[in-house]
């Protein structure tokens, strides 16, 4: 038999969830760890094996000088390199800083703000090293990630659509919340791959898979102004956990000088 | 699920509300953002199982059984939906198994409607008011009474096992006017002023030459235009009653021993859709848009005979940002590039 | 051993998070233990400052994946009281059924994959199921039934999208909790086991005297609301907690350190806190068994936070049975309406992990003006040093390696929730 | 529309049949040849197709890629695919070994009109691996020599090592076919064309009232050839091609390969130029 698949799961600023899915796959896990060999994943193991490793996960943000530096060092050490969360995709909720004076957000919370070393801004991963394959999310759905780990095992694609959220709200048969009850929903921006819990709860969809291909967030948000959405609303819900990402940042800007 | 009595709806470019009026009757909602296409068609459904054998594949059709299934209320619009969708799974070389098992055992009851909302333009499409065939039974509603139509021999057995008496000569005669008045108001529309205070627009389509006329305009600037407001997001058609593209892919488990092949409703606004090894065909939303519109109401004609649309109005309001297939239409009609 | 001995431990595993911890040793004495933060700063409390009310449930639970409902259930409570929202016996029902959910869940993965571990000599859940499978794979379905809870009632495990201010977006579907009663049952029965389990496992002995802080309610066991209590005798109401509880920011770490005041102390807060603050408050079920089981209740024995832990889960899943075998019909009402408006709100609830705290103060125009939040693990964290001031003697004897894993063991005794912006990584002990 | 559904339904026609490969060839790089035998010996008796129509391959796990049968039509023991390696299913396919099995359903689509050509003059065009589902046109041409005038095959791709069954050249030529072959780039062995496949065009003087085109290839190849069928005034309803288009289904239901009024894999994939004008220049289609 081939050797097993090294695989290694790295963290960098964020909020553990998206690791933690992979041990909330609580059917698979276990057959996971027999196919392949669970090197480095310090949220579940002390063994910690030395790279190179074939496959990497990352999670979270780069937001500090000393992370920057280690995800160059990760890169190399991995042969395929997948970001998974929407902090590792687009910088996730802490990119919020992006748009405010980090040091003021220093000033607030630390007495002694010297200690307090971090970059004034948080960014995917893709901006500093080459990525090969995203799993979106806020986080990551886990069925994605089994099958992800599925598909390196056996070479194939993995199976992660890139159309909108309404596709599945309509596979589900679920009313539109948008049209029938005038909530300012992300879906039609959004990417599918959560389950469209959101509107399956009677609730807006507020973008946790981060812009779906082809995205018009411009159109969506100029229709919901028209039909009376205070602006601030909808600079609001682009300015998540996936406000960083082009798309919906770009809108928001143009929404916030409106 | 519960029918609105005594609601009716309001619909216009991305709005639909059901509102509680003292007049409605039973079935006084029209169209609303369900179809008989997820009946028989349903969003998603397994094709083919796949186990791995000694070195083989074991691979089976699920069985198709359906249990009879009766519905009710279902309007003209979707009743020629219904037809189209025939000729679909039924219709050509191919049969689809599953969607001809569920049709034999449907059981279809028709409603005449009484009033139209703002979205509906059947009468343009020749598609209604009146239901012209294809149910068991028809329910017209006049006043305290139901006008009952019988259409097939099923609807005829099911019937007459009922205690219902006979429709007087009258009766039947006012059941007749309530679709003529309704399709005589209809008609008017086109012929309105367009702008009416406030209000939505009541829609209607001039189809006249459409297939030229939209084939002879593939270059025109229209599409790009909308392509400004379209989110590509597929709302449009998974609404459609006769829209059929499907993906069909397969889910497996972690070993890869055990495979279905499932295939769910697709869209020709998705990427995935054209998506070939050398490339995406359709990669921009103009060209997507244009995709829908010119199959829908063009090329669709070619295919099958018919137009793919219905007149059911469901894709306006369903679309997120309202956009509106009789004014693409008009539109490109007001400023063709082409002598079509 | 040599008298200057410097080691240095990459990771710290099996915790959330990453960090360091720094111990100097002169001989026997412990001159310095520092446990450094390295999990970046994320701000929460500034960038929820002018969003709206809703959305403050949503962006609270990104501050922790693994446990993401006690930050929403402190937002919600806490706007509530800021807009004077009572909700109904059935939200309130249902929020508890949903603590009990996340309970279970962190509780099952801490207790089997995580800790249990350190006890029977495994580097990990992963490696101990080569030899006790069925141990593991039952641990695997006690949190999975966890999780299938957290999904009906909160749409998704990780960062629940069902939760609001006011109650819940949508009712849960009575049919699905119903269908998921038999595991309900199965799992207390399991947690019963799991508590036999673990209450057998031999514990190091460091017996401390801990001041446990932990909410506390006349008759329930304390999740979601309650007066703050401690073992020194303090009992006030959640609005006073900032008069005596303070946090401080510790030099070279991004971590802020919650002492009791006035006299600046440590205390602890968790499972172990709160089975001897709150024990009779304890379901009859888990009453019973804690009271079986060979401990001998109050504790003063973090090492057997996992029996604290175990007798929690038998809890969390009688008291889930029980509410759902109660839900016979969706509520009518799911959702208080309200009109965001300015006001000022706290509140504490118990996280898996001790004691959360919120306070927000809502501005005029309706949106968060200031938001305070302080997670369990910067309340143990001093505890935590304390802890390993005096354990560390006790374990310099052995080689680097045995005294590290004893230390890791010790930490996770908190289950240290790290990311909640507290992160741990590396051991440094240097021997002089 | 009644009648339509009380049609009886012989099989479905999801289902696939299972075959064995039992011959792999490697043509070029990332190029294989695969010999399948159904495993179901009544399938397999009854399993006729004509040049030009596909299979669809299923890897379960990865799915359907339509292919088009490379063997020849009057051999009924196996059939070839020659298959490239492209993404998910070609490169599982590839991981084949002789002996494995796959799904197949088929076989689909329209032919090549070589009935209809005997008697008349035959111009094959065709690049890289557009060569493959032309070769069952070509037997059957060569099994039927005497019934056809000039046959003329222009071949092309990027370079020497690109080009597909050239062991068989020789004895193509042997039965009078001119076969022309041209790269884009030559290499030091390399004595022939340099060039496009649409300036072989030039090398011949056609018969335009008598001669049928047939090309598959790049679509911007099948362009040029076009245009110099019809620069020859070879009428567009004698000039056919092969479009490639996503298909999911091969039946006409899945929408997915519809180009105008066309469905590729039902009305397709050999269309006549008069079908295909319309749409054939027009990009995003
Ligand atoms: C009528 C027809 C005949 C063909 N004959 C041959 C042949 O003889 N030899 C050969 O090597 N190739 C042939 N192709 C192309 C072949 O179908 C694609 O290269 C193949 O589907 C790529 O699949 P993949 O899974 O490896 O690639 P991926 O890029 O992973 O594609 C994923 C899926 O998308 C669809 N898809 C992608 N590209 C195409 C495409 N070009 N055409 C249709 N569907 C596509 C398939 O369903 C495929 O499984 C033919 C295509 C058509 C339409
Ligand atoms: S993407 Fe979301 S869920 Fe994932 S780590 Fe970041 S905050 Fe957590
Ligand atoms: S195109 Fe629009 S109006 Fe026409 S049938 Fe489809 S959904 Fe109804
Ligand atoms: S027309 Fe409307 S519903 Fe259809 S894809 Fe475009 S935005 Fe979506």
């Amino acid at each position: 038999m081939a050797r097993k698949p090294k695989l290694a799961v790295f963290k960098f600023a964020s909020c553990d969830g998206c690791q933690l899915s992979l041990l909330d796959a609580e059917d698979e896990l276990l057959a996971v760890a027999g196919a392949v060999d669970i090197a480095y994943f310090l949220e579940a193991r002390t063994q910690q094996i030395e790279g190179p490793y074939d496959v990497g996960l990352v999670e979270g943000s780069v937001t500090t000088a000393h992370d920057a530096a280690r995800i160059q060092e990760i890169r190399k050490q991995c042969r395929f390199l997948v970001t998974i969360g929407a902090c590792a995709t687009a910088g996730g909720i802490q990119a919020l800083r992006n748009w405010a004076d980090v040091n003021d957000f220093i000033d607030r919370v630390y007495a002694h703000p010297e200690y307090i070393k971090t970059l004034a801004t948080s960014t995917p991963i893709a901006d500093h090293v080459t990525v090969d394959f995203e799993l979106r999310g806020c986080p990551i759905n886990k069925n994605q990630l089994v099958d992800l780990v599925a598909s390196l095992l056996h070479g194939r694609k993995p199976r992660v659509p890139s159309y909108a959220v309404c596709v599945e709200c309509k596979q589900r048969q679920v009313v539109c919340v948008a049209v029938a009850q005038g909530i300012a929903c992300l879906g039609p921006v959004t990417q599918a791959g959560c389950g469209i819990i959101c509107p399956a709860y009677n609730r807006d969809c507020y973008g946790c898979f981060g812009p779906k291909e082809n995205a018009n967030p411009n159109s969506l948000a100029g229709h919901y102004l028209a039909t009376g959405k205070p602006r601030g609303e909808l600079v609001r819900l682009m300015r998540n956990f996936n406000a960083n990402a082009k798309e919906f940042r770009l809108t928001s800007n143009t929404v916030e000088r409106l | 699920e519960e029918l609105p009595i005594g609601y009716i709806d309001r619909q216009d470019g991305g709005l639909y509300r059901l509102e509680k009026s003292d007049g409605a009757g039973y079935f006084d909602y029209v169209v609303g953002p369900h179809s008989l296409k997820s009946f028989l068609f349903p969003p998603r459904e397994t094709l083919l199982e796949s186990i791995r054998q000694n070195g083989g594949w074991q691979m089976t059709a699920p069985p198709t059984e359906v249990t009879p299934l009766a519905i009710i209320g279902v309007r003209s619009c979707d009743l020629h939906a219904l037809a189209v969708q025939d000729k679909v799974f039924l219709g050509g070389p191919y049969v689809d198994p599953g969607y001809k098992a569920r049709r034999e055992k449907l059981f279809v009851v028709a409603v005449n409607c009484r009033r139209a909302s703002a979205t509906c333009f059947c009468h343009s499409m020749k598609t209604g008011p009146a239901v012209q065939g294809n149910f068991d039974l028809a329910l017209t509603e006049l006043g305290e009474h139901f006008l009952v139509e019988v259409g097939s021999e099923k609807g005829g057995d099911v019937a007459g096992g009922l205690d219902w008496a006979a429709a007087s000569a009258e009766q039947v005669a006012q059941g007749r006017g309530v679709s003529e008045m309704l399709e005589a108001e209809l008609q008017s529309r086109e012929t309105k002023p367009r702008s009416n205070e406030g209000g939505p627009r009541e829609r209607f389509m001039d189809t006249t030459n459409i297939h030229d006329l939209l084939l002879g305009n593939l270059e025109h600037p229209r599409w790009a235009e909308v392509a400004e407001r379209c989110l590509a997001c597929a709302n449009c058609t998974s609404v459609c009653p006769t829209c059929f593209c499907v993906s069909v892919e397969d889910v497996s488990d972690l070993s890869g021993d055990n495979v279905r092949r499932e295939r769910a409703w697709d869209s020709c606004f998705t990427m995935e859709h054209s998506y070939t090894n050398t490339g995406v065909i359709r990669k921009t939303t103009a060209a997507r848009y244009r995709q829908w519109l010119t199959h829908k109401l063009a090329t669709w004609i070619d295919q099958y005979g018919t137009s793919g649309c219905v007149g059911c109005g469901r894709c306006i309001t369903w679309c997120p940002v309202g956009i509106d297939i009789t004014e693409e239409v008009a539109a490109i009609r007001a400023t063709q590039t082409d002598g079509a | 051993m040599p008298a200057n001995r410097t080691f240095v431990v990459k990771a710290l595993s099996r915790v959330e998070g990453e960090g360091a911890l720094y111990v100097k040793l002169d001989g026997d004495r412990v001159e310095h233990v520092e446990l450094n933060i390295y999990e970046p700063p994320r701000f929460f409390e500034s960038f929820l400052r002018g969003r709206s009310v809703h959305e403050v449930p949503d962006i609270t639970a990104r501050i922790c994946g693994i446990c993401p409902v006690a930050y929403q259930m402190s937002s919600c409570h806490a706007l509530e009281q800021a807009l004077g929202i009572i909700v109904t016996p059935e939200i309130r029902k249902l929020r508890r059924l949903l603590y009990c959910a996340e309970w279970i869940e962190s509780h099952s993965l801490h207790m089997y994959l995580l800790h249990a571990p350190d006890f029977l000599g495994y580097e990990s859940g992963i490696s101990m199921a080569t030899d006790h499978r069925a141990v593991v794979e039952k641990g695997l379905r006690m949190k999975k039934i966890g999780n299938e809870l957290l999904e009906i009632l909160g749409g998704r495990a990780i960062h629940p999208i069902n939760v609001t201010v006011g109650g819940f977006y949508r009712a849960p579907n009575r049919e699905a909790l119903k269908k998921l009663l038999p595991d309900l049952e199965w799992g207390l029965a399991s947690a019963i086991e799991t508590l036999e389990l673990v209450s057998a496992f031999e514990f190091p002995d460091l017996e401390m005297d801990y001041d446990c802080v932990s909410v506390k309610h006349s008759h329930e066991y304390p999740m979601n609301e309650g007066r703050i209590v401690s073992t020194s005798g303090l009992d006030i109401m959640v609005e006073q907690y900032e008069q005596y509880f303070e946090e401080r920011h510790m030099p070279q770490s991004t971590a802020l350190h919650s002492v009791l005041l006035p006299e600046g102390k440590s205390y602890l807060v968790g499972p172990l806190a709160r089975i001897n603050l709150c024990f009779d408050q304890l379901a009859p079920t888990a009453k019973r068994a804690a009271e079986k089981c060979g401990i001998e209740w109050p504790s003063r024995n973090n090492f057997q936070s996992i029996v604290a832990r175990a007798v929690e889960v038998i809890d969390a899943y009688e008291e889930a049975v029980a509410i759902v075998k109660d839900y016979n019909a969706e509520p009518t009402q799911c959702r208080i309406p309200y009109t965001p408006k300015a006001g000022k709100g706290c509140h504490a609830t118990e996280a898996p992990r001790g004691l959360i705290y919120h306070r927000y103060r809502i501005g005029d125009d309706g949106l968060i003006a200031e938001a305070k939040i302080v997670p369990p693990t910067s309340q143990n964290q001093g505890q935590i040093e304390s802890d390993l001031r005096a354990y560390v003697p006790r374990v310099a004897r052995f080689d680097d390696a045995v005294a590290t894993q004893k230390c890791e063991h010790l930490i996770r005794n908190y289950d240290p929730c790290i990311s909640c912006s507290t992160h741990f990584l590396k051991l440094t002990i240097e021997r002089g | 529309m009644r009648d339509t559904i009380d049609k009886p339904l012989i099989h479905n026609p999801w289902l696939a049949q299972s075959a064995q490969v039992v011959g792999i060839r490697r043509e070029i790089s990332g190029v294989a040849t695969y010999d399948l035998v159904f495993d179901d010996a009544d399938v397999a008796a009854s399993y006729r197709f004509a040049p030009g129509q596909f299979n669809m391959l299923y890897m379960p796990g990865f799915g359907e890629s339509a292919i088009s049968i490379s063997s020849d039509p009057s051999r009924h023991d196996l059939l070839s695919h020659t298959i490239r390696v492209a993404g998910n299913v070609t490169q599982a396919i590839a991981r084949q070994n002789v002996g494995d099995r796959i799904g197949l359903r088929g076989p689909f689509g329209s032919c090549w009109p070589v009935e209809k050509c005997r008697g008349r003059d035959v111009v094959i065009a065709c690049g890289g691996i557009g060569l493959a589902p032309l070769r069952p046109a070509i037997y059957y041409i060569l099994n039927h020599r005497s019934d056809f005038g000039r046959v003329i095959l222009l071949y092309g791709a990027r370079t020497p090592s690109g080009l597909l069954y050239t062991s068989e050249f020789e004895s193509w030529r042997e039965k009078n076919i001119d076969l022309e072959v041209t790269v884009d780039i030559g290499d030091e062995n390399w004595t022939g064309h340099i060039g496009v496949v649409p300036l072989l065009f030039y090398e011949h003087r056609l018969q335009a009232d008598r001669t049928t085109v047939l090309s598959c290839g790049p679509e911007i190849m099948m362009r040029f050839v076009v245009f110099e069928a019809l620069a020859r005034k070879i009428r567009p309803e004698n000039v056919f091609v092969s479009m490639e288009r996503n298909m999911s289904c091969a039946m006409g239901f899945c929408g997915h390969c519809q180009i105008g009024p066309y469905f590729v894999c039902k009305d397709g994939p050999v269309f006549d130029y008069r079908q295909a004008e319309p749409f054939f220049n027009l990009e995003d289609f």
